[in-house]
């Protein structure tokens, strides 16, 4: 395998962990990501092969479903994301590709994103000074696409807190925004 | 002495004492004070001066309405203008200065103001100040600004920072006077989402204010009962100090909760304020409502003020503004402080009610049917004239005049959405029009019922209201007893008189202006607005407006609803600026977007410039290099000499993928794509359906089905935008999708006649690429450094051999180290945005300034890219007459006649020994640069008729700079014109 | 009566007495020569220039509500003539000539104040562009110098030098350019053209036109038939409505664009300054509140008012730009609506129905065209053809592929 | 504003990228003996009435979806929205 060593989206060689009162935020690079687009006329077939490979069914609009080995939440009409440790699974778009065949359109994703997990008692304040999404309202296992700091995320609810993946190259500065907003209602 | 006017009781907190200083004079207060109730407990009642006269002024109200008591808070960088002493909280070491006076505000040389006031009559000014023309900025102007203006700032930048935050309820209470909390009571209990949102820094409203029980308790106490409960419920969010300021569509509301503001300055990393964006399906305005004061002769002076703000501050903050104080009232509100004020041991000099018969008040003198007609007191109230019943006048000593003209519902928020107000004669005051902003239902004072018992009522009611079109059941609760005084208002407007009346205090508006805009026909409520400047003030006319719009009722003969309603605007109260700006600010208006290569470059020293969102490497100077010319020409001869690296990263990349990708790029693209090979890469012109050229890339086939874009840095999200209107609208039967993999991939350009060298370092061996095997325009799916997977792109930009190869992005920052290392061999060098720009130019290949969004694939020099033979975005309209005219432009090159002359971008191109100016205007140059290779200026530009004009000598024109240059008319491919290099 | 100060004088001595209406409300007459249609400051400026420059005739002014109420009631006061194109550029000029003589043409001080118009440039391509703008206003005989970081600074040293996040690396200023009181501007072209005969007919709303052969007859109002032999068109923020009545569809969209204004501050800003890497423009009245403004909110709305989403973007502009405004208080807040046309520029054109002209699609910057407007459009009422600075405000451009498009952006009316 | 999406149901419309008038969906044909006057009027005249309107709307910090949205210009009041993929079938278009 090749001895080029990766980097984080923050730019660090490890992932950088923030506690600001009783908050963390916490940069998580561990993901290997994939989309898949089911393509004309073969939703059902693509929903079938993916269920195949995942192990479980493609998700319900704004929904995120999580097995074994794969994660997966939905992103746009007849559209997913596909998640995997990155360890195990960097080559998630060729092992994707071969699944689902010609039923879907796979692209790979993984680098694209940055993504910061917070936890921590005010999470719910810290986000609500983030984004409009509404997020008291959303249950573990939901998914919203929404702006922060400018920036288009993935907003996730888990039953340990949030997960926001943006856009890699503006890591920093979603990094700062979240970073701020802890400081606000820590 | 200190806090000579303080009286017993009231919601302030004595057991500390608070130090504060206005106008550099030491003070005391306690907690629950604000500026303006300690200072009249400190006997102060003179704290700012009016706009235009300059007139004394001391508090008018207790509230948010303020328009007199202005002043400058705080200090240095923190110095907030025109702040209303009326609601600022006193905190310790609390720092205030008055404005608008010179040299102080007791002796306010401006004051000369007042006495010209015959001249300075409303619009004098579009009178006058004509001749000369000159004088106007040199003199008059100036001289008006400096006069004008209140308040002034500190120039340094505010230090406090602002948050956004966003809230989802069912149910928006607006007030938490009587009628919210009670709407809160109501739905809070029925399990309802609630945000009750109160400007003031307790619940109570108007309950703070008054002495009249709840039941058993007194208000101020029921209130934070229902607090108590509310915030227990979990289900309701009580948001003290928080102002709803605006109602915006679909039940969206902004509002501005105030942090910091009774805080000597903000926690660390605290927000001073937040402003918040409620989304609410439902929203009671509670908002209460203000009282109106009563035009009369002088009746500005410090200690003239409303009743209800001088018996919100005898009972709330126990302070009167005087010890010997009068009465001026037409209702029955008004004696209210009159007993109030006796209650608490106030020397009430005289009751003077308009109404004949109006009530007895025990403990003072009452002048029934009388009138106040006028003031005295230089700088604060010192008597008031009286005209009685029978006509005899009468002047009465007093400190401070209490004036009740009847209550205004705040029906501000209504207005919002444009609807307008409806008269009332019962309490003759506008309530809320039938047509109020979706969602909304009003209560209380705010809609006209002006009881607190019908407060309590119409909240609860009104909650239950809304909650059953939510589907949620709601029944009142058990309300406590309260007065439920009828109101009928016979309106008193304004006592009459030759001398100047106040309506409008703080700009000066008086009854005389109303009566001269009413002679000059500015008749219609906005004419009298904007000509008298009424209600332009920071209350926005909530003290002035009624009352300005009965004297031209009056002088038209018309009613007050006939005569016109103004509406309000949002914010309801005036907001910083840099609360609606919260965090995206500075450095951090806009997200930074870094490059995989971003730290590599920053240990390289380079120099960074933004291109939209993105910082990209500039230059990368060398020690001993002293002008970015000497690196920029250093990179692109080192490049084309032997190998360079730029991180090309922005470039938008979007993923197409189906089996209609090709077709659907044969629609997207100008050009065609269908019989592109896989393997290929093919260079794309984008049109807008106008037929202007709007982007260019490159399109590359990976597999039969799948493809992957390039577009320029700046429009990639406007071409992905575009890509997605044409496969949901236009098309949506083709088998395309489409994902951005723009941040994915870390990109390079490799260039350079040594770049294949180079990559053949990295390059797994199992992949050729050689020229025979991957030839000019060639691309596939590779490994590097043993077994990485990786793009690689044969294409230039540069016009040397040259190739793109990307790695998935977290491996970005290493590829690049890994290549500066290898090439050390070669010299490879980094280069930056300014030497590819100078290559691109010597290459002649156009970019942003060439696509400036008016120039077509004809101007480019590319007409015949554009098929004929398939429909694509913008090929018909690309037809146009006015597009293909005879002297159309065309891109040249253009070179200066004597090489030691600069080509500057932006300068205009006229013909030698012909006249300059816009008539004889040629075209322009849209880019220059120096080459370093051809050893003098280049430029390119649009040129009529370019084409036929080579070897033309131009005049270069630049008379911004007072430059001219003679150039030369020559292709726009300065360095190896047939390309010979890319293909070796 | 002639304003002046001695006048002033003499009133305050007598009590005020003397003055009279700035303008008449007349009953409107049953024909006119020329019908303006729109009370705003373009129609009422037609009318002046008609009265005044042109033709002698019969000239009424019909508005729906108040006069002056339109855009010239609701702007940012803005008077400039930093135009690019050549289509633009002489028009614009025009217009800046007649702004500054305007005061003493109208007998009306209209505060027009030539504080300078700075557009601020953030990268090296906005430089580039902003120098062949200079150029083209040089050489269109208008004025504009180019200034670097340093001489921006000196203007202005309070902007955001230290800590952008888009540093400042010059300007083009336009020390001619400035502001004018709207509001009077729009009173002293009534008083003016009253002064002369027109008729202003105020709460007269056009429903319509009598057209007979292809030719217009008259118009239809709320109040009467009125006859005209020519109908003039001005009523920008409306106008696809209006000439829907006459059966035409123009390449208009209705768009809202909120301004501000902040509490009145001592002077603090000078001139008119734009941001060129966010939207903000702003600049201080004489009465010294800060008047700015920015983007539109971006879709079709004819409900005067916006959103909180342009506020804030406003805001962030300003903030960044000043930080300096961080404490300073908005007061107010409106919204007009902007004929946004599909090129950005406007019309001043004839119709393809006989006697019926059109003037609209100022986009948002209606106000400093005014007197060219209104000079621009009399001139094509009174000769039936256009004034040699209005030649490209055709109606037909688009059909003949000759936009004048500032922005490059295309037909795309919310991004002008 | 808020629009119903009608996949992911109220979203503010500061998501959202506006377009404008939904007949730009009827793209004319190309090959018609007076395209450029259908072009021209197709890009050009739009509709931009005082009342209800209906106008595309793209989803661009969603899940990109073009949406055809049924407002009316004066109150902005919404009163339908569609996936505007649909309505383009709807309309006849197709590859």
């Amino acid at each position: 395998m090749s001895d080029l060593k990766p980097v984080t989206p923050l730019g660090g060689e490890t992932a950088r962990v923030d506690t600001i009162g009783g908050l963390t935020i916490l940069e998580n690079p561990d993901w290997a990501l994939a989309s898949l687009s089911a393509r004309q006329d073969h939703d059902a077939e693509a929903a079938e092969s993916a269920k195949d490979f995942l192990g479980f069914d493609l998700p319900e609009v704004g929904a995120m479903a999580v097995g074994d080995v794969f994660s997966a939440f939905w992103i746009g009409p007849r559209s997913w994301m596909v998640a995997a440790s990155h360890d195990d699974h960097e080559l998630l778009v060729a092992e994707m590709k071969i699944a689902l065949k010609c039923a879907a359109s796979v692209v790979e994703q993984t680098d694209g994103w940055c993504r910061f997990d917070v936890a921590g008692a005010a999470a719910f304040d810290l986000i609500e000074r983030s984004c409009a999404a509404s997020v008291r309202a959303m249950l573990a296992g939901q998914v919203v696409h929404t702006t922060i700091h400018h920036t288009g995320c993935f907003l996730i609810r888990d039953d340990g807190g949030w997960s926001v993946l943006g856009p890699r190259s503006s890591a920093g500065s979603l990094h700062h925004a979240l970073v701020t907003a802890a400081h606000s209602v820590a | 002495m200190t806090q000579v006017n303080r009286l017993q009781g009231g919601l302030i907190s004595r057991d500390r004492t608070l130090n504060f200083t206005f106008d550099g004079r030491n003070y005391q207060g306690h907690p629950g004070d604000t500026l303006a109730s300690a200072l009249l407990a400190n006997g102060v009642r003179l704290m700012g001066r009016s706009f235009k006269y300059h007139r004394p002024r001391g508090p008018l109200t207790a509230g948010s309405e303020e328009p007199n008591a202005l002043v400058h808070l705080r200090s240095g960088a923190r110095q907030e203008p025109n702040t209303r002493a009326t609601v600022t909280e006193l905190y310790d070491g609390l720092e205030a200065r008055s404005q608008n006076a010179w040299p102080s505000l007791k002796f306010d040389a401006l004051a000369v103001n007042d006495c010209l006031s015959n001249f300075l009559t409303a619009g004098f000014y579009y009178k006058t100040f004509m001749w000369p023309a000159i004088f106007w900025e040199k003199i008059y102007e100036p001289v008006i600004r400096r006069a004008a203006g209140l308040g002034e700032i500190s120039f340094e930048d505010d230090p406090d920072v602002y948050d956004k935050g966003f809230l989802h309820c069912d149910l928006l209470i607006i007030g938490a006077g009587p009628a919210g909390l009670s709407a809160a009571l109501t739905a809070g209990r029925a399990g309802a989402r609630v945000i009750l949102a109160e400007e003031d820094l307790r619940p109570g409203g108007r309950l703070l204010a008054e002495t009249s029980p709840l039941s058993d308790q007194s208000g101020a106490t029921w209130a934070e009962r229902v607090r108590g409960e509310l915030v227990a419920a979990g289900n309701v969010r009580f948001m003290p100090r928080t102002t709803v300021i605006g109602a915006f569509d679909h039940g969206i509301y902004g509002a501005v909760e105030r942090v910091s503001d009774h805080l000597p300055q903000p926690e660390a990393g605290k927000p001073r304020q937040v402003l918040w964006r409620i989304y609410s399906k439902r929203a009671i305005l509670a908002a209460g409502a203000t009282e109106r004061p009563i035009a009369f002769a002088n009746n500005d002076r410090p200690g003239v003020m409303l009743a209800g703000a001088m018996r919100a501050y005898v009972n709330r903050w126990a302070a009167t503004p005087a010890q010997d104080v009068a009465l001026f009232t037409n209702n029955d509100d008004g004696h209210r402080t009159a007993r109030d004020l006796i209650a608490k041991g106030v020397n009430l000099a005289a009751v003077v009610d308009v109404r004949p018969n109006a009530p007895k008040v025990d403990g003072a003198a009452l002048f029934a049917g009388a009138e106040v007609i006028d003031s005295s007191g230089r700088l604060g109230l010192k008597s008031i004239r009286i005209r009685l019943r029978n006509g005899e006048t009468r002047d009465i000593s007093c400190g401070a005049l209490a004036v009740s003209g009847g209550w205004n519902p705040n029906v501000h928020l209504t207005c919002h959405q444009r609807g307008r107000p409806a008269w009332d004669a019962g309490i003759a005051a506008f309530v809320p029009g039938d047509a109020l902003p979706t969602g909304m239902a009003v209560a209380g004072a705010a809609k006209g019922d002006l009881s607190t018992a019908g407060a309590l009522s119409g909240g609860a009611g009104a909650a239950v209201q809304a909650l059953r079109t939510l589907g949620i059941t709601a029944k009142p609760p058990d309300l406590p007893e309260a007065e439920d005084m009828a109101v009928s208002l016979k309106p008193f407007w304004h006592a009459k008189g030759t001398k100047r009346a106040w309506l409008d205090q703080q700009n000066d508006v008086t009854v005389k202006d109303v009566k001269l805009a009413h002679q000059e026909n500015f008749i219609s409520v906005e004419h009298l607005k904007r000509y008298t400047t009424l209600g332009m003030a920071i209350d926005q006319g909530k003290t002035s407006n009624v009352g300005a719009l009965s004297v031209m009722a009056e002088l038209t003969g018309k009613s007050i609803p006939e005569t016109g309603t103004t509406i309000f605007r949002p914010p309801y109260t005036p907001v910083a600026m840099g609360t609606f700006a919260g965090r995206s600010v500075g450095k951090e208006f806009r997200p930074t977007r870094l490059t995989p290569s971003h730290k590599w470059a920053e240990e390289r020293g380079a120099v960074f410039v933004e291109a939209g969102d993105w910082l990209r490497a500039q230059w990368f100077p060398k020690p001993g290099e002293t002008h970015w010319r000497q690196s920029v020409d250093r990179e692109v001869l080192a490049t084309r000499g032997s190998v360079g690296i730029c991180d090309v990263t922005t470039l938008g990349k979007i993923d197409v993928q189906g089996a209609d990708a090709a077709e659907f790029l044969n629609k997207i693209y100008a050009n065609g794509f269908v019989k592109l090979p896989v393997g290929k890469v093919r260079y794309g012109l984008m049109l807008r359906e106008d037929g202007v050229a709007y982007d260019d890339g490159t399109a590359a086939r990976l597999a039969e089905d799948h493809f992957v874009v390039t577009t320029t840095t700046v429009n990639a999200v406007l071409v992905y935008r575009n890509m997605e209107f044409a496969r949901q609208c236009l098309w949506p039967d083709l088998d395309v999708q489409l994902a951005s993999i723009t941040e994915a991939w870390a990109q390079y350009a490799v260039a350079g006649p040594n770049s294949r060298k180079l990559l053949q370092k990295i390059v797994d061996p199992a992949f050729d690429i050689s020229n025979d095997a991957f030839p000019f325009m060639a691309c596939g799916e590779i490994t590097v450094c043993d077994g990485l997977r990786a793009r690689l792109f044969r294409i230039s930009f540069s016009g040397e051999l040259a190739y793109e190869i990307a790695v998935p992005t977290r491996y970005g920052d290493a590829l690049m180290r890994r290549m500066a290392e290898v090439g050390a061999e070669f010299d490879v060098i980094p280069y930056g945005t300014e030497a590819l720009g100078v290559m691109r130019i010597e290459k002649g290949h156009p970019a942003g300034n060439e696509l400036n969004g008016t120039t077509t694939a004809l101007n480019l020099g590319m007409g015949r890219m554009v098929s004929k033979k398939k429909d694509c975005i913008g090929n018909t309209l690309s037809e146009r007459e006015g597009l293909n005219t005879e002297d159309a432009l065309r891109l040249v090159g253009l070179r200066p006649v004597d090489p030691t002359n600069p080509v500057v971008a932006g300068s205009h191109l006229m013909a030698e020994g012909g006249p300059v100016d816009a008539a004889h205007d040629q075209g322009y140059i849209t880019s220059a640069a120096y080459s370093p290779v051809l050893g003098h200026s280049i430029g390119l530009g649009f040129l009529k008729r370019g084409g036929a004009r080579k070897g033309e000598i131009l005049r270069a024109v630049n008379p911004l700079e007072g430059v001219e240059v003679a150039v030369e008319v020559v292709s726009a491919h300065f360095v190896d014109p047939e390309g010979e290099k890319l293909r070796v | 009566m002639t304003y002046s100060a001695f006048r002033i004088l003499k009133e305050a001595l007598t009590g005020h007495k003397g003055w009279g209406p700035q303008w008449r409300d007349p009953v409107p007459q049953p024909d006119y020569d020329y019908v303006i249609v729109g009370g705003g400051g373009h129609g009422l400026a037609t009318a002046y220039y008609l009265a005044s420059k042109f033709d002698q005739g019969r000239i009424a002014v019909l508005e729906k509500r108040w006069i002056g109420g339109g855009n010239v009631g609701r702007n940012t006061t803005i008077i400039r003539s930093n135009y690019l194109l050549d289509g633009n550029e002489p028009f614009y000029e025009f217009s800046l000539k007649l702004w500054e003589g305007l005061e003493r043409d109208l007998n009306y001080n209209a505060m027009v104040s030539q504080r300078g118009v700075l557009n601020l440039v953030h990268t090296d391509a906005q430089r580039d562009s902003a120098r062949r703008r200079g150029n083209a206003m040089i050489l269109n005989g208008s004025d504009a110098e180019l200034l670097d970081a340093d001489g921006v600074r000196a203007m202005y040293p309070f902007l955001n030098f230290e800590d952008a996040r888009f540093p400042i690396k010059g300007g083009l200023l336009q020390r001619r350019g400035g502001t004018a009181r709207h509001d009077a501007v729009a009173w002293g072209y009534a008083r003016g053209a009253d002064r002369r005969g027109v008729d202003i007919i105020q709460n007269c709303e056009v429903t319509g036109f009598r057209i007979k052969d292809g030719k217009v007859l008259g118009v239809e109002t709320s109040r009467g038939y009125i006859a005209a032999d020519k109908v003039g068109v001005a009523v920008a923020g409306s106008s696809s409505r209006v000439m829907e009545t006459a059966g035409m569809r123009l390449p208009i969209e209705s768009h809202v664009l909120q301004a501000f204004v902040s509490e009145g501050l001592k002077p603090t800003i000078s001139g008119v300054i734009t941001y060129g890497a966010g939207h903000f423009y702003c600049s201080q009245s004489d009465k010294g509140g800060l008047v700015f403004g920015g983007d539109i909110d971006m879709y079709n709305s004819y409900a005067q008012r916006g959103n909180l989403p342009a506020v804030e973007d406003v805001m962030e502009s300003g903030i960044s730009l000043i930080p300096a405004l961080g404490r300073v208080r908005l007061l107010r807040s409106w919204g007009g609506i902007m004929d946004m046309s599909m090129d950005g520029s406007p019309f001043i054109d004839r119709t393809h129905i006989e006697g019926l002209y059109f003037n609209g699609g100022w986009c948002y910057g209606g106000f400093k065209a005014t007197p060219a407007s209104g000079y621009c459009f009399a001139h094509l009422l009174a000769t039936d053809r256009r004034h040699e600075t209005a030649t490209a405000y055709r109606l037909d451009r688009f059909r003949r592929g000759c936009m004048i498009d500032e922005k490059g952006q295309g037909a795309q009316p919310n991004l002008h | 504003m808020i629009i119903n999406h009608p996949i992911l149901g109220p979203r503010d419309a500061q998501e959202f990228t506006y377009l404008g008038d939904a007949n730009l969906i009827d793209r004319p044909d190309w090959r018609a003996e007076n395209a450029i006057k259908a072009f021209h009027d197709y890009l050009h005249l739009r509709d931009n009435p005082a009342g209800e309107h209906r106008e595309l709307w793209f989803h661009e910090q969603g899940d990109r979806s073009w949406l055809v949205v049924t407002r009316d210009t004066l109150t902005h009041e919404i009163t339908s929205v569609e996936l505007a993929r649909d309505v383009a079938r709807e309309r006849g278009r197709g590859k």
